[in-house]
């Protein structure tokens, strides 16, 4: 007998398929919030603006430092006793159970990713030269559209190959999420291969999905990078 | 209509700009020469607070920005009167040749852009650099650089100019172009502080010259007094180099 | 199980007791994909013909699927596979099987931080490097590596501490780390005290993430000479 | 697998779970395992002679693509039968101990007997691995028409389930009894056991190639249910001798009901 | 010494050398002078093979390199054989002003630390840095920068130095300075490819000059026969500049 039944995995990727709806959502949505929190975060402690840069530096070293799976439950325990309390204390009437477990999904991966972006943008924006900002300055820009039209589109393309790791860690990282009820791929294939046992074959096909989606986002980072980056004259190899 | 007082920069234990006074009037060309590391990009660098000074301050068209912590609307205030060529260039590297030209005119001045893009097309033609407006930075030489560097400044129409030496990189035709550019909005009343160290160039740009060294202003009047018969055993010396070997010159 | 201050610090204590193997797996890995990332980034860079299809394929495949999935390739597939060629490494220790699934995992990711870090040194460094008669090599460990060093600190400091969380894997194999350690003590509770229990865990994790930013920002403060940031004014 | 120890016994690896259940299976202080499964195991030990076990922690899941790949030679826990396991796996034909499972209700409600009256109510999340898992599957691959609700999550904690129930925020739960009652022991919720759905025999599951150890263990296995020191192990870990049939072991008090 | 040979060179359709043909003496000091953007650091990049040729041969000391993929160890003996000064400076920029000298000492001649130090140091007081040395080049001065850049060059004391405008940043006293280097080094047998635009200082360092435009070279001879009687009517016209306002030379 082979180890892998390659039929019944067959069988079982429509099903699976199902999953990749709630996997690209919150990827896409925590990507999306990530970036701009990322920015405005990495900014804050790049000109050190005093309270924010302190908080920061915290807020970065505690969502990088706890496991993921506990910011989720942080939020999934979390909220329904805050509105129990609220409910009690003033007198509304929250219902916990309303509130969709992708929403939990959406807030805590945002907070997650930010923090990675907010470092992945600190380090790019720090290689574009700061002559360019001065330059900005000199025809009469401010602080902001210095950095808004010249320094984030460069650093943008320094950026881009880490944003890649970072967007398909998140992919893959959504399989988390069914710690906290959001039935995505890899949950779906978990509880398909425990009837009978068929763990090698389920992780057969969340790997080809995971792996399918990742690679055409490969392709449009290493498309963007290209585009984005065409004014430079980069380093290449040793050629010459 | 430039008014700078006392200003004094160090960096760390490097004192580079010693207590400097300076008035230019408008429509002057002022040009400064000095010696390598003399503090004369600083001292241009301040003019704008691209470099915030220790102490001292400085006016443009009686508007007046102070010391090393003014506020930021200020000096944006005082960066919008003015406009820069840097020694290095520092063109925008994501921007093509026009938009590097365009941009100060589309973002700070808010101008349409088709205003803008017809502004900077004719500017650029006339540094010679009409064929080369849609490449970057990265594709251009020395002297294509430096000349977007002038368009670019031009084409903000401020009241004031700071070129840190703006034809480093440019052969002797194209000197001749900036010269004549250079001449001709002076009479537009636009007033230019340049630091050069080209001292031909110098004498038939400028109608006010500062010779700087260590910090200090160490001589100024026209071209005449300072270039030709300098006073100060400094600027002698300083000048000497071409005086020495006649046989070469012109 | 035990609550109260004696029950906090007797957690502690069996967590803590499992710091080092924990450590120990991420320095382990850290080193090998350091050294295998490096190598992927300056294939990828330099586009050699095979080589680079092959780099890109690896870095695909390893970014792209569960890092789970990888563990158990290579330690179940691997010495099935060695096993046809009579090669028996089933006896081997299950801290090897870990080290060598993390190192190819956390490598690909490296090699896109050195890459960009990479790109980002000016070509102008290169050349000023070719010029006074360095070969690609020296260019590449005394000048480019150093300046792309800086750049990339932010990134590998986002890498290692994934790798770290990441390490909680071990447990999947049995290898009792503090992840594992943290399990058992929830199954023999029935999963009561979860909250103290992650509570702990994550006082570890955070701890040891501090010392990890901490060399990080030391080592950016060393090596950031010589760089001026658009912040300066 | 299948190395020699230094003794010349032939060593045999085998996966042990980390979704422990005391007092099948599950860790002392020094996280040796321990349960009526390592005493099993004990028992089994002195019965072939010419093994030596070897004990591997891991993850369910992980044990058994161990098993699968030949990594391990088998996996103990308390593993549940079913035809489409037994296709992938090599099941002996003895069971060595049994699981009881059970819908565990508020004290209060009398509606809820069978998992027929859970259809249409509401179970706290379920894992996605388990044999308790399983059994709710099969009920509802032959109920197509009335299926259970179930929602699925990753390592849900029981703990946090009973809670759910005892809150009203879920009807029943679906627990094995021991489990039920260890954990009633430190929490005392107004929880009761409505009623015993099943009795199911538990295995250790082997890999298809390994039909000769998983033979002479299931010989074992028989001696030592027929000799009563099974038996004897499940009163010392149960309270309660499970071999005998549901009507007894009610009886006994197996049942958290006072 | 340096002989070059149908040296072409496109940038995607841009043409910018059209087969260069050209041959320098030991010993020489050899001058290229010429419009911006006539691909004079293109040509001098090509000599030591930064920019790869599409066509053509370089020999320097009778080894020849050929064509656009040559190997990367006849590339490397090329470059070691060469040095160069960049018309932007290029100081590598991780490194304080003595290591940017000592490092093509001590990594591509093996030279000991401590001889590599002696030499650099010597060689950064000769060009007036002596009190810079522990700065990085973002605390220099443009001037500052390139003569760091010129005394990495020497230090490595190469057959052939390559100069791209080595004296853009300078001021006259300097200018002076250098011109007194370079004629020392050219007397020690050192065969130097000077690009300039300051026609003076390209009259006084010569013992060749070449006049390039468009990619090709159009004159070549004496200072005297190409600066001061240029045959070309275009060499001429790039001159007329300077003759045109005799009133404002010495
Ligand atoms: N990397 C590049 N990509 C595309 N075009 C380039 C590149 N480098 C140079 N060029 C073009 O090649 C031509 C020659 O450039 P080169 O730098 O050789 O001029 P130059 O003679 O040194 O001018 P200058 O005196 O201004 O430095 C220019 O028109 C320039 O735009
Ligand atoms: N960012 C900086 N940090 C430290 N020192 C600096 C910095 N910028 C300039 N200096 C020092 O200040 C002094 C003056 O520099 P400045 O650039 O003003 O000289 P300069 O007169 O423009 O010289 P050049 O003609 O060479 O361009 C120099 O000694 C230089 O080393
Ligand atoms: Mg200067
Ligand atoms: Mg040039």
């Amino acid at each position: 007998m082979s180890i892998i039944n390659l039929e019944f995995a067959l069988e079982q990727f429509p099903e699976v398929l199902k999953g990749v709806p709630a996997t690209l959502a919150i990827a896409v949505v925590a990507m999306i919030f990530g970036l701009i929190f990322g920015i405005l975060i990495s900014l804050c402690r790049i000109y050190k603006i005093p309270v924010l840069n302190r908080f920061f530096i915290v807020y970065i070293s505690f969502i990088r430092g706890t496991p993921l799976l506990v910011q989720l439950y942080v939020f999934f325990y979390g909220v329904p006793v805050l509105l129990d309390f609220l409910n009690e204390q003033i007198g509304t009437n929250f219902d916990a159970a309303q509130i969709s477990p992708l929403i939990y999904a959406f807030i805590a991966y945002t907070l997650n990713t930010s923090a990675y972006q907010a470092e992945i943008f600190r380090s790019s924006i720090n290689a574009v030269s700061a002559g360019q900002m001065e330059a900005a300055q000199s025809v009469g820009m401010t602080t902001a559209q210095g950095l808004r039209r010249i320094i984030l589109p460069q650093a943008f393309v320094v950026a881009l190959p880490n944003l890649g790791n970072t967007f398909i860690g998140l992919i893959k990282a959504t399989s988390l999420a069914f710690a906290v009820k959001v039935v995505e791929i890899m949950a779906i294939a978990k509880i398909i291969a425990n009837d009978g046992y068929r763990f090698l074959e389920m992780y057969l096909v969340a790997s080809l999905i995971y792996w399918v989606i990742s690679w055409v986002f490969e392709l449009f980072f290493a498309w963007a990078e290209n585009k984005l980056g065409r004014h430079e004259e980069r380093i290449e190899g040793n050629a010459a | 209509m430039i008014k700078l007082k006392n200003i004094n920069k160090k960096f760390n234990k490097n004192h580079v700009l010693k207590g400097i006074d300076l008035d230019v009037e408008k429509g002057d060309v002022l040009v400064i020469v000095g010696p390598s590391g003399s503090g004369k990009t600083t001292l241009l660098r301040c003019i704008n607070y691209l470099e915030r000074p220790d102490e001292g301050s400085i006016s443009i068209e009686g508007f007046t920005v102070e010391g090393k912590y003014p506020s930021k609307r200020d000096v944006l205030e005082l960066r919008r009167k003015t406009a820069m060529v840097f020694q290095n260039y520092n063109l925008f590297k994501n921007k093509t040749v026009l938009e590097n030209v365009m941009e100060g005119l589309i973002v700070a001045k808010k101008m349409p852009k088709k205003e803008a893009r017809e502004i900077s097309a004719s500017l650029l033609e006339k540094v010679g650099l009409a064929e080369k407006v849609d490449e970057f930075p990265s594709q251009l030489s020395g002297g294509q650089q430096q000349r977007v560097g002038i368009a670019r400044a031009l084409a903000l129409n401020p009241s004031v100019i700071l070129f840190d030496e703006p034809t480093s990189a440019l052969d002797p035709e194209m000197v001749g172009e900036v010269l004549a550019i250079i001449k001709q909005i002076a009479n537009e009343g636009i007033t230019m502080v340049v630091v050069t160290h080209e001292i031909d160039f110098a004498r038939e740009v400028a109608n006010r010259v500062v010779f700087m060294d260590g910090g200090h202003i160490i001589e100024q009047g026209t071209p005449e007094e300072v270039l030709i018969h300098p006073k100060h055993e400094r600027t002698q010396r300083f000048l000497k180099r071409l005086v020495k070997e006649p046989d070469y010159a012109i | 199980m035990a609550s109260g201050l004696a029950g906090w610090a007797d957690l502690f204590i069996k967590v803590l007791d499992k710091l080092p193997l924990t450590l120990l797996m991420l320095g382990l890995s850290l080193f090998f994909s350091i050294i295998l990332g490096v190598f992927v980034a300056i294939v990828r860079i330099q586009k050699q013909p095979v080589l680079y299809q092959l780099a890109t394929f690896y870095l695909s495949f390893t970014r792209c699927t569960p890092l789970l999935v990888q563990l158990f390739l290579v330690y179940f597939g691997l010495p099935q596979l060695l096993l046809a060629f009579n090669i028996d490494i089933n006896s081997w220790d299950r801290l090897v099987f870990l080290v060598i699934a993390f190192s190819f995992h956390t490598a690909a990711y490296l090699s896109e931080v050195f890459r960009s870090a990479y790109l980002a040194v000016g070509r102008d460094q290169l050349e000023a490097a070719y010029s006074v008669g360095m070969s690609y090599p020296q260019a590449l460990f005394r000048i480019i590596l150093p300046q792309a060093f800086v750049i990339s600190l932010p990134n590998l400091g986002n890498n290692i501490i994934e790798l770290l969380k990441d390490t909680s894997l071990a447990f999947t194999i049995g290898i009792i780390d503090i992840m594992g350690q943290v399990r058992i003590i929830l199954g023999n509770n029935h999963g009561m005290g979860m909250f103290q229990i992650y509570v702990v865990i994550s006082l570890v994790y955070w701890g040891t993430c501090i010392l990890i930013e901490s060399a990080i920002g030391f080592l950016e403060n060393i090596f950031k000479k010589g760089r001026v940031s658009i912040s300066r004014q | 697998a299948g190395n020699e120890a230094d003794d010349g016994k032939k060593v045999i690896k085998v996966a042990i779970s980390d979704e422990v259940n005391p007092p099948f299976l599950y860790a002392d202080e020094n996280n040796e395992p321990i349960g009526y499964d390592m005493d099993y195991m004990k028992e089994i030990e002195k019965k072939l002679p010419d093994y030596k076990f070897e004990y591997i922690w891991g993850e369910e899941e992980s044990n058994l693509v161990g098993v699968d790949t030949g990594k391990y030679d088998f996996a103990i826990n308390w593993f549940f039968k079913n035809p489409e396991r037994q296709e992938k796996f090599l099941y002996p034909e003895h069971e060595f101990g049994y699981s009881l499972t059970s819908l565990v209700t508020k004290k209060d409600r009398d509606d809820i007997k069978t998992l027929d009256d859970m259809v249409g109510k509401k179970f706290p999340p379920v894992s996605p691995s388990g044999g308790l898992r399983a059994i709710l599957n099969a009920y509802n691959d032959q109920h197509p028409d009335n299926p259970l609700t179930l929602e699925s999550m990753d390592s849900p904690s029981n703990a946090e389930n009973l809670k759910m129930v005892d809150k009203g925020k879920a009807d029943a739960m679906f627990i094995n009894v021991t489990t039920f009652n260890e954990i009633q022991k430190e929490l005392d919720l107004d929880l009761k056991v409505a009623g015993i759905i099943s009795k199911e025999p538990i295995y250790a599951v082997y890999s298809k190639e390994n039909k000769e150890l998983a033979q002479k263990i299931d010989q074992a296995t028989v001696e030592l249910t027929e000799d009563g020191t099974l038996s004897k192990l499940a009163e010392k870990w149960f309270g309660v001798d499970f071999f005998q049939d549901l009507d007894y072991i009610n009886e006994k008090g197996f049942n958290f009901e006072e």
